[in-house]
């Protein structure tokens, strides 16, 4: 920041010479002066970044509620309950683990490549690299990825299950693959000072890997494991739809999670006073609003496109495939969002959608079932995202975002070679490889110790019913009927909750 | 920035011959000076782009706003189809605000009529544009088509709504935005050399450029399509048919207020301008007053539309303040920025009446709008213009559009009837203009048949018979007996009368 | 803000000595440059604040959404649309009269150490102490404490009798307690400049007393003197649940609280820019930022604990009584998120879930309904919250968020001594005190003139039907089974509301 602003009081005396009276201490008098200046632009910086990173992460926090809406609308009424409270929880245990351990494995500097080991339970917090906001807006990130897998096993796992995968998610899972890409001291970061990945670093800038794929990757292991709900394929081994029991919640979630997208995204440069030449309309300030143009575009295309696609395949204009093609088209553009021009992102979410049919497609065929289509979603559109990310990456843009290493490599088909796409295919294969390895066996072993999955007459019955002590709704009122409300409206036989 | 200038010329002589090297000493000084003025154009960019930005997501929410009071003042049936209409205001607008709508709106150099760079945000960012006000203006625009779908709700092909929703975003609405916002627009007060009436036209966040347009485009949708069957009945009574779920309106009657802060102050576009420097009565002031008093017009008419509906229909209704809250918002977006609180009041006062007459006079002429959109955003819209022409105060009016001593302000306080026939010219062209492009657009679309959907596709919903199933589903019985749930029964058979 | 940067001319002038051919003007030139980039800071400072003051407020404003939606979903679904009405109307109501007394009771300085009396309708607004982003924000912390009430003595009480004591709450009790504690002229006040209560004055930085007391505890008298709902408690006198209608309704409006409070409390600091060292990392963003992270923590494990607790209980997973916990941790960390570590902040949460389910216990034994446990809540852990601060309040933190005063006392629990508890004490009887002395005699003379509450047949049939019009929900439209949609589906008898 103070670069351009340094005042040396020995330059400044020698120019004075002699003949003023006191030419060392007038030079240091204004010298001082401007230290003064400088120190208040500092100031004036860390309020500013803050209050840019604070809000953006109270954005991020709202994809919460948009996951927690998503989710109850794409299930039946019967396991509303179950569903929100998942996500509910999400954030809470999510909000201590990561206070505990999370953030320390994933920015806890210095380090190895692997794993952070500072900054357990915030302590040496605030630092001059790291202040509290900053914990907060990885926290926001950290219960998304939680989020994304609870879609793919809703409406037939244990809520003990879930208590236990979510912590270890949250805690480690996701905490080590942010340290790898998002830590200075990251095997395969961008940001590395050492030695870059192929000499370039993977470019994942808000998370479709880190944040998207292992979400949905983690889901695609929990509901392969689990196996199907009970009715989702018939006898003949056809696909039949389970709706969810809300279009509204559905439409709610998803322009909430996309309201919240703009935190995501944009609010992921962590700063916005960095200009790139002092004194020019064009600074970071630019970079953070062509994020924001880019992702909205990019989920926007998506949209469009699964509109006119499943118009042609299914003969309706359905509101919820929208939805998802929407949120597709900004899980893919999640990792390229800051290092592409807004024409690509148009691409991008073209592509996404159908990328997300597709996935859809072969889901239908191999008779996996995803409530939420959360591992196509995240995983296969997020892992579309970081090889767009390798194709169409500017170089201006990358120098930009990832200053201090002139000659970086880029996008292939912008010219830049095919080295970045070489990290991100690394990327894609070790994200696959790391949370195969950690949430796979923890699924089996929950499996194997019966853990897992609901029984079929819970199953059948609902979880609200026999486990989160009563329905989501209670339209109807008997008093209207008998003229006296004496008897318990609540169907649940269970002790008496409140 | 101007104050801050440091003059080597006059430093110098100032410093002497008898300092050794004078010219350097001040070239030196000066230096540092114009680092520190630099630094101030930084800070100036991020904060005003960190305030533009999120002033932009809060707008983007009211397009949630939207979906959620549509849904909620629509029959159950129909609930899928209000929802996709707001989803691809959003996406197509996206799409085509990018495309041209914004290079037809904003680009300058231009004539008074229309814009003509920036296509696909070409030359973006340049000095006077960067992507924040992109989104910005791209948020205002989708909501412009929003406020349309209301209108024509329940009984249009889905065709035609895409068709008239890209021509409004692409075209209508940005053609007068241009004429209203751009500097280069005819009626424009920023406009350099020929202010309209020495005035031009102060809609501040636009009451007419929004609202009216938005409003009237449905007045002709509606009135073309005729009213929904069973809107009046055979001695021609109005009927009312009401929403499925005064939840989901007023979900999104808040929703839409939290976004109207963005709207109405964000339009001051930054917030990092001294009226005077070092003092504390600047536009974050004048800010902070657009917040007041779009708060205020508010509060005012929603208490007034509860008083008043109470004596006409003896009932406390709440999506009748709902409305009346609404009124009273669209009526202060055009003067929010410079009249006093109290004035404020005075415009919600009306613009409760004005909507009550307008519905009552939309009963009388069978006239259905099943959200009061035209009413609403068109009459109290209207209201909100002639308003501002009456209750600008000069000393805003100087502050808010600077530049130019002596405009005309408010005629009741004051400033004469330049700015109110400028007003009235407003309204004028904008019921000319929209009138002269979606009035034919809708009739050939009614003339094609693309416009109105069958009285059986009515009856039965649009949500079963064109997207692919109803919002809701609270019970799921037959799914699991019959394992198909391509059949529909009714949602609750339980309650046959309410 | 300019303190530090003071450009001396004379002091300047004598170091360049009489040999600078013009010392003086060359010193005061330099000088008035620096004197305008000190005005400058002024300037960034005001936008930065007001952008910060601003977007926080319109989270807090957020929170009344949730309010509407938690109190929505909780209750039958008979009486959604009054109690939604109820909180629309808080904060339109709560709009007008705290823009014409409410503020000036509150913060009209100069005053005496009870009420305010300046400022009355925004009169001499702005000044330099009061812009008109505080009184936005302030007017959504005043609605915020009627919402709470309203919950109490929902689906029982008159509509006549709501709003005549929302006006009386936010116009008067609740701005005089405001003065005593947050006014610099509070004779509680800890930022009070003359005579410190106990040398400390209260610490009750976001209001879990202020705000939340008040709320909690005007809605116990008002529970009290109206009784429970028919059916509550049966024949034998056991407690019997009366559901809400829609857990959707609830987690919707939690979260949305949850995302508001953080408007909430790291919004009370009010500034941003405020270096504690110029030029240093670590300023009052950090303690928005840890107040953040408090506010998070507290939440986060209030719900884990009611999680378990309530299931070892209950034996279910419940959903409601996990976001009913949330709730409770954030009101207890309200008084103290900025002068807590992190981990005190797990300890408050912890505590506030016992205390909440203490009273919910309690309530029930002695017969107390309250549908929204506003009073347990509110009151409840708002009263815990006050202590919790006197307890844990670190000398650093306390000296940092309120200057100028060294050697303040702190947490009891951290050296500090007992003088902060005492002052603590105070607040928690003096609120009581004052709520019980004005809202209690107001719901007695309410309950006396018969205004309070509802009769029975209108508390059996539901005030949706008997005094708002019509249900809050249609899912089932006659169409489907006539065919033909010809009679109106509104239940009402009365004239045509819309």
């Amino acid at each position: 920041m103070a670069a351009s602003l340094s005042c040396s009081a020995e330059q400044l005396a020698s120019l004075f010479g002699p003949n003023t009276t006191n030419a060392a201490a007038a030079a240091e008098y204004i010298c001082g002066q401007f230290s003064t200046v400088s120190n208040k632009f500092v100031d004036t910086a860390y309020a500013v970044d803050s209050t840019y990173l604070l809000f953006s992460a109270y954005l991020v926090f709202s994809m919460q509620l948009g996951f927690a809406m998503l989710c109850a609308g794409s299930v039946r009424a019967k396991n509303t309950m179950n569903i929100m409270l998942t996500n509910v929880l999400d954030a809470a245990a999510g909000g201590l683990f990561y206070y505990l351990f999370g953030f320390a494995f994933a920015f806890g500097a210095p380090s190895n490549g692997f794993i952070g080991r500072h900054f357990f339970g915030l302590k040496e917090m605030p630092s001059s690299s790291f202040d509290y906001s900053y914990f907060l807006y990885q926290w926001a990130f950290a219960i998304a990825a939680a989020g994304i897998t609870s879609g793919s096993i809703a409406e037939r796992t244990q809520f003990v299950a879930y208590l236990i995968y979510s912590s270890f998610l949250t805690g480690f899972v996701y905490p080590v693959v942010s340290h790898w890409f998002w830590s200075a001291d990251g095997w395969a970061s961008a940001g590395n000072t050492g030695n870059l990945l192929f000499g370039s670093g993977v470019i994942d800038f808000a998370g479709s890997g880190v944040v998207h794929m292992v979400g949905g990757i983690a889901g695609l292991y929990g509901a392969l494991i689990e196996g199907p709900r009970i009715g989702r394929f018939d006898h003949s081994g056809r696909a039949i739809a389970l709706r969810g029991h809300s279009a509204s919640l559905v439409v709610l979630g998803t322009f909430l999670l996309w309201f919240g997208w703009y935190g995501f995204n944009p609010g992921s440069f962590a700063k916005i006073l960095s200009p790139y030449t002092s004194g020019n309309y064009y600074g970071q300030w630019s970079a953070v609003g062509r994020t924001a143009v880019t992702t909205t575009l990019a989920g926007c295309t998506a949209a469009l496109t699964t509109l006119f696609g499943k118009r042609i395949i299914s003969g309706h204009w359905n509101v919820t495939d929208v939805c998802n093609g929407l949120l597709g088209g900004f899980a893919a553009i999640t990792a390229g969002c800051s290092v592409v021009e807004p024409w690509a992102a148009v691409i991008c979410g073209f592509v996404a959608a159908l990328v997300l049919i597709g996935f859809n497609r072969l889901a239908e065929k191999v008779k996996f079932d995803d409530p939420l289509e959360a591992a196509q979603l995240h995983g296969g559109c997020g892992a579309w995202g970081v090889i767009f990310t390798a194709l169409f990456a500017t170089e201006k843009y990358v120098n930009e975002v990832y200053p201090g290493k002139p000659g970086r490599p880029y996008g292939l088909f912008m010219g830049g070679g095919g080295r970045l796409l070489g990290a991100h295919i690394i990327q894609i294969l070790v994200i696959i490889g790391w949370v195969s390895a950690t949430m796979g066996p923890l699924f089996y072993a929950l499996h194997k110790l019966n853990l897992l999955r609901i029984s079929e007459d819970d199953e059948m019955a609902g979880m609200d019913m026999t486990r989160h002590g009563g329905f989501a709704y209670v339209y109807e009122d008997d008093a209207h009927k008998n003229g006296l409300q004496m008897r318990r409206i609540e169907p649940s036989p269970g002790p008496n909750p409140i």
